[in-house]
């Protein structure tokens, strides 16, 4: 029985819970120590430490939040998830944050533009194709948003890659796309959070 | 033993040597794999970052096709993302009625079904290590890798497969170390062989994403690796494809390969390296395997214990 | 909201762990369905198969029995004979067609009220699932087998 | 079935009282309503509620009631039994009625604290209600039973809670057996070197009272012993301890320590020496052990092993070596027992990634209390594992093992001020170390403790506010080398930091003995899911436990510091000593008894009590009940298959009756009739 939550608006905190998939220790929970800041393999270079992140939640810091780039620089490596005395899931809130952060918009004026973007061209090939596709991942990635770092992509190790026969010309395809369109496209339908 | 198998996109062109040598330890191992008709990708750690329904769905095919096969109840994934996301999706819709329902639905609409905790999703690893077991892997040894110096390097999602239980301890895993000694290797028991390689952070911000793989190198290097083995096809990519940039970013010059665990398997079984994909790393693994001698190293003349040998270490509960 | 049928089911919790465990229960506000009405026994022991048989003709829909988690019991090993007694009982009430659901038996320690809360919660549902009991018309006519009511004592 | 039943209700006049407890029952049970409901059952004389029952006007009302009303039953619903049962008997009794022909019914606990719907909780209070009516109408009245208390106690356990324990009742002229496995007493506290807050050398102030546990007239010390069985209940236990065999004779002992000289075998001391110091085949844990007698671990002599050497017995000057020295069983007779048993160092290796047990420089706790103890392996000297090299930083992790759903989600109260002890004793011994105490909350709850973590802050210790994440020997960057790499967050900065030291050590927590599970059984004193001993009431009654005449003091009912054992060791101590000065004990009337002229003799009850208290009459050919070992469980009462045995205060009447009064509303005319 939980208790009666009083009708008042939702706050940033309800919307991060609920796009969580709820498994787990409850964020509200955490008790601050610090672990996964600790933990973290790319913790000195994100803006907010987890426990950063998770005590602005609270506070309701929305958009500091969403435009930080803590959520991009988690490489889901689930150190901080073993470790957290409260086990909470801190990669699936992560996860979260990044799907609100590009529900809100605001990931374009940040410098971490990269990320979200990478994650759309892999899935746009995922989408249409049903696998991934490297050599269309790395042009069309590195054509459309960094021009430059192509150059060095397709004569450094991008060439290597080739020669050594580790890079498909022609993307692969499964044989029941449409299957799997059906599938995706119902569940983008459903989505919302669950 | 029959196990249902799910390569992942890795395994079909960039980590051809990893499917390839797979294969090839299949037969004296004893396992039989067969693929699961028509998958498709895993969506990696990507489409979690964006949609998480469509994610869930994306992955629930794969799970729906394998069941429906029903060939055997282990699915087995030799990569790491594909592993955690096919685990991590059946778990998450034992657990939680609203997701299941919404996939459920999802899948109706492509004619599927899938009845979570029907499959048990392993790692290659774990297969090996579990199922064959290591006398049966002993037996199999033709060409000990004798002289050779391993650093079995574990990455991040086969320790800490997210809150699941997993085969081997999250923070300090053995399993590999114990494959290798079977298969005649010296061990190289370095302290980073369960963090993270960076996975797709090199496409994110590179200056982090070389500096995660500049510690594992480093880390390795110093305990005297001629070699690193892993277990997945993005820590591969990333250590062996991007020591290169590491080189110049940080001015060291790390020249160690990086290749996967079932190659040196299939030496040690007298498989030749061609068969199992040598060759298709960037640094080149030749220099390193052919330190591989015929006999065993000499024991070294075990000195004797100095008189007063300090304060004694607290013993681990299961030594060795 | 139409009258929903609610279960009544009467709860034999011992006096040293079941009976504290929902004492705490109480004690820290856990909000539990009111349909387990509890009578208090020294130990789970104690517990007569008649007064589970003389509960369900009474009128209840379900019986719980609660006691010491085995090896914890104050008396020893009371509980133990309670769990032997639940058993050749369960077969009893089976033949005479009562659910298997209606009359359960569990282990709640003294610092369990959680766990109590939650089984009178889930028995709740289970028995409210299974409808009134009406041992009238089920035992007594329902299927052939039936004896004359059970004389009283 | 069982006893005869009056055919019509006995015409009782019954007096019902329904509590409001200020709001607790009032607000959500409409007390109005159930007592006014009461008035229309037959047996009700006077149905009254008020505010407060368990005030003294409310036990008035009783009273009077009785008095005025010619009340011959008293009904009281409000709280649980364990609350006010008593308060409302010795009530009945002012009133003139025999205290059991009064019967509780739990509508607060069971009622209105476990529900919102109003109506249901108020439908729930009538069916307890009623049930009390009907069930309190068939109460016979009983007298309570008196017990003899014998007045010589049981202490298991030697630390400093059991010493406390066992010295009070001994000075207070009462006879004390204190049972301890290791071969001397003293407990963990000798271990340490130091005690927090005041520096007092742990050892000062402990072995005296050793010394005086050891020699004192009252004090039979049973060291190198352990409990084996316990039969019996409050005032008359029955103890079977085993003295472990030492392979010394304690009569000719005079503790000359010749024999640890001369004994060739030197193995790590695991016990005492929590694995840094090393002790002989035959050995005593610290020179001031008590009993000074040594103990010869039969693993390690080479005479249990190859029937050689047997050294200690030739230099032994008064022949007290004893290789066949067998175990020996003693029976020994207690009024009560107090357990004492303390606590087991939380085990560090459990965290891969702190490296205990990998990484050589990371030390335990209770591995530097012996570093820097004096007498310790060290000399008292702060090194490394090498033996050798003094540490220039330190670093002290708080919470290891506590505070963590992983291991243990209790903190265990004391790691924080014994690792400001450790900060300070490191400052001490190696003026300039760096000493760096990583924590969450500095938690400094006693008496001097705020005033001993300044001390420490003018000490120059490092506080760095974060959970440590992971200790590794994994250097990144150029001055990591060779070091102890601490990683962790510094949550007030906000950023994730390296810090290479020499030296760590995990200040970890208190777990419950390992066999906490067992001897608990034993004892008849249960464990919470924390592990360790539950005691009756975790405010008005730490020491007791559910059983009576069984008492629980120290670490072994939770984690506290010494302050707080020497005070449960006195509490404990003199709850005993009460129930030895009232020299009797009235234990509640709840007992079986055989209506034997209807017992057929099937003996089916005499072997399903736990207490043997039925015994089998050969001539008459029937079971009878030893009425002062009965505990009044009923098993056997539900057990006779001709249900010719009483359970006093819970007949199969009383219980009936009860069951249709609880099914007042749900049962149809047709069950009521044949009811």
């Amino acid at each position: 029985m939980s208790e009666t939550l009083s009708a008042r608006a939702p706050t940033f905190y309800d919307e991060v819970v609920a796009e969580t998939n709820g498994l787990g220790g409850e964020l509200k929970t955490c008790i601050q120590c610090g672990t996964c800041g600790g933990s973290c393999p790319s913790g000195p270079d994100m803006d907010h430490t987890p426990r950063g992140i998770f005590a602005m939640i609270d506070a309701g810091h929305k958009e500091d939040v969403l435009k930080s780039n803590t959520p991009w620089y988690c490489v889901s490596c689930y150190y901080c998830v073993v470790r957290c005395p409260q086990d909470i899931h801190i990669t699936d809130i992560m996860y979260a944050l990044k799907r609100l952060a590009i529900k809100a918009g605001y990931y374009q004026e940040t410098a971490q533009d990269k990320a979200p973007e990478f994650s759309e061209t892999f899935i746009g090939f995922v989408e249409n194709n049903g696998r991934s596709f490297e050599l269309g991942l790395a042009t069309r990635y590195h054509l459309r948003y960094h021009p430059l770092d192509a150059f060095k992509m397709a004569t450094g190790m991008g060439l290597k890659m080739f020669t050594k026969g580790r890079m498909d010309i022609l993307p692969p395809k499964i044989k029941n796309i449409s299957q799997l369109k059906s599938i995706l496209n119902k569940a983008k339908e459903l989505g919302g959070a669950a | 033993m029959k196990f249902s198998y799910y390569p992942g996109c890795s395994l079909e062109r960039n980590a051809r040597s990893y499917h390839q040598s797979t294969m090839a330890i299949a037969e004296p191992l004893g396992l039989e794999f067969d693929e699961v008709e028509d998958w498709n990708c895993c969506g990696a750690t990507e489409y979690f970052a964006i949609n998480k329904i469509p994610a869930y769905a994306l992955v629930s095919r794969n799970l729906a096709l394998a069941a429906g096969q029903n060939g055997s109840r282990e699915l087995v994934a030799p990569c790491s993302a594909c592993y955690i996301n096919l685990k991590k999706t059946d778990h998450a819709l034992a657990e939680s009625p609203e997701l299941r329902s919404k996939i459920d639905q999802a899948l109706e609409a492509g004619d599927l079904a899938y009845q979570p905790g029907s499959l048990n999703v392993q790692h290659l690893l774990e297969t090996i290590v579990k199922e064959v077991g290591y006398e049966a892997v002993e037996e199999q040894v033709t060409k000990p890798l004798y002289n050779l110096r391993v650093a079995p390097y574990y990455g991040c999602m086969v320790p800490r497969p997210s809150a699941m239980e997993s085969f081997d301890d999250p923070e300090h895993p053995m399993s590999m170390d114990k494959l290798f000694e079977t298969l005649g290797a010296i061990v190289v028991d370095f302290p980073l062989k369960a963090q993270c390689c960076g996975g797709h952070m090199t496409q994110i911000s590179e200056e982090t994403a070389l500096e995660m793989i500049r510690r594992l190198l480093k880390n390795a290097d110093d305990y005297g690796a001629d070699m690193i083995a892993t277990v997945c096809p993005m820590c591969q990519l990333n250590m062996d494809a991007y020591q290169d940039a590491v080189n110049q970013h940080f001015g060291t010059d790390y020249n160690i390969p990086v290749v996967y665990f079932t190659q040196l398997i299939g030496l040690a079984f007298g498989i030749s390296p061609k068969e199992l994909g040598f060759g298709s790393e960037l640094i080149s693994a030749d220099a390193a395997l052919a330190k591989v001698t015929e006999e065993p190293p000499k024991e070294k003349r075990r000195r004797r214990v100095k008189k007063n040998a300090g304060l004694p270490m607290p013993v681990m509960p299961e030594e060795g | 909201m139409t009258e929903q049928f609610e279960p009544v089911i009467v709860g034999f919790l011992c006096n040293w762990c079941s009976y504290r465990a929902a004492d705490l229960a109480g004690t820290s506000r856990i909000k539990y369905a009111p349909n387990m009405r509890p009578i208090r026994v020294m130990c789970s022991g104690r517990v007569d198969p008649q007064f589970v048989l003389s509960a369900l003709r009474n009128g209840a829909d379900g019986v719980l029995i609660a006691g010491c988690h085995p090896g914890e019991c104050h008396y020893v090993n009371g509980n133990i004979k309670a769990l032997r007694r639940f058993t050749l009982m369960k077969d009893t009430l089976e033949q005479w067609g009562i659910e298997d659901d209606r009359v359960q038996l569990l282990w709640a320690s003294a610092s369990e009220g959680a766990k109590l809360a939650e089984a009178v919660n889930r028995m709740t549902e289970e028995v409210r699932a299974l409808g009134p009991l009406r041992w009238s018309e089920k035992v007594l006519t329902g299927n052939g087998a039936a004896q004359p009511a059970v004389k009283e004592a | 079935m069982s006893e005869h039943k009056e055919h019509n209700h006995p015409q009782e006049k019954v007096g019902v009282y329904v509590c409001h407890c200020g709001s607790n029952i009032a607000g959500t049970i409409n007390c109005g309503e159930v007592s006014e409901w009461a008035k229309d059952n037959p047996h009700v004389e006077v149905s009254r509620d008020y505010e407060f029952m368990c005030a003294s006007t409310g036990q008035e009302l009783i009273e009077k009631d009785i008095q005025e009303k010619g009340l011959t039953r008293v009904v009281v619903a409000s709280c649980s039994p364990h609350m006010h049962e008593k308060t409302f008997r010795e009530a009945t009794e002012r009133g003139g009625l025999n205290p059991f022909l009064f019967e509780m019914a739990n509508i607060r606990e069971h009622g209105s604290w476990a529900t919102n719907d109003k109506k249901a909780a108020t439908q729930k209070a009538k069916a307890l209600v009623n049930a009390a009516i009907d069930r309190v109408v068939h109460h016979q009245p009983l007298e309570k039973i008196p017990v003899e208390i014998n007045p010589s106690t049981m202490v298991v356990g030697g630390g400093i809670a059991g010493i406390t324990a066992a010295l009070d009742l001994a000075d207070a002229g009462h006879h004390v057996y204190l049972v301890e496995r290791e071969g001397t007493i003293g407990g963990h506290m000798a271990q340490i070197d130091k005690t927090f807050p005041t520096l007092d050398c742990s050892a000062c102030i402990l072995t005296p009272k050793m010394v005086e546990a050891g020699q004192h007239d009252n004090i039979t010390l049973l060291s190198y012993s352990e409990v084996e069985q316990v039969d019996g209940y409050i005032g008359n236990f029955q103890v079977k301890v085993r003295k472990k065999a030492r392979c010394v004779v304690e009569e000719d002992c005079t503790s000359c320590g010749i024999c640890e000289e001369k004994c060739p075998v030197q193995v790590i001391d695991e016990g005492y020496g929590a694995g840094l110091g090393h002790r002989k085949a035959i050995y005593r844990a610290f020179p001031q052990a008590v009993p000074g007698y040594p103990v010869l671990d039969k693993e390690n002599c080479i005479y249990f092993q190859t029937g050689k050497c047997r050294a200690c017995e030739k230099f032994c000057p008064t022949h007290a070596i004893d290789f066949d020295q067998e175990d020996e069983i003693l029976n020994v007779d207690v009024g009560n027992i107090i357990l004492a048993t303390g606590y087991e160092l939380f085990d560090a290796r459990k965290i891969p990634q702190y490296g205990y047990g990998r990484l050589e420089n990371v030390f335990s706790s209770l591995e530097f209390e012996r570093m820097i103890n004096a007498s310790g392996p060290t000399g008292g000297h702060v090194v490394l594992r090498d033996g050798k090299t003094e540490p220039e930083s330190v670093a002290i992790i708080h919470c290891v093992g506590s505070r963590d759903k992983n291991y243990n989600e209790y903190c265990s109260k004391v790691c924080c001020m014994y690792s400001l002890k450790f900060a300070h004793l490191v400052h001490e011994h190696i003026p300039g170390a760096e000493v760096y105490n990583y924590y969450i909350d500095m938690r400094t709850p006693g008496k001097g403790y705020e005033e001993f973590y300044n001390r420490l802050l003018k000490e120059g210790t490092h506080f760095v506010r974060g959970k440590v994440a992971s200790i590794s020997e994994a250097d990144y960057l150029p001055g990591e080398e060779g070091k102890l790499i601490i990683q962790s967050e510094n949550t007030l900065l906000g950023k994730q930091q390296r810090k290479p030291v020499d030296m760590v050590i995990l200040s970890a927590g208190m777990d419950p003995q390992p066999d906490a599970e067992e001897i608990g059984q034993l004892f008849k004193a249960g464990c919470g899911n924390d592990g360790f001993f539950s005691e009756r009431h975790p405010k008005l009654a730490p020491v007791a436990t559910m059983t009576d005449g069984i008492f629980i003091a120290g670490a072994c009912q939770g984690p506290k510091d010494i302050p707080e054992s020497v005070a449960q060791g006195g509490a404990a101590a003199s709850a005993v000593a009460k129930l030895i000065g009232q020299g009797t004990v009235m234990m509640e009337p709840i007992r079986a008894s055989v209506r034997e002229e209807e017992c057929s003799g099937c003996r089916i009850c005499n072997t399903m009590c736990p207490y043997n208290a039925i015994e089998f009459d050969e001539e008459k050919e029937v079971s009878r009940v030893i009425t002062a070992l009965c505990q009044g469980c009923g098993t056997c009462v539900a057990a006779c298959p001709s249900g010719v045995i009483d359970g006093a205060h819970f007949t199969n009447t009383q219980v009936l009756s009860e069951i249709n009064g609880i099914l007042w509303d749900v049962q149809t005319e047709h069950e009521k009739a044949t009811a």
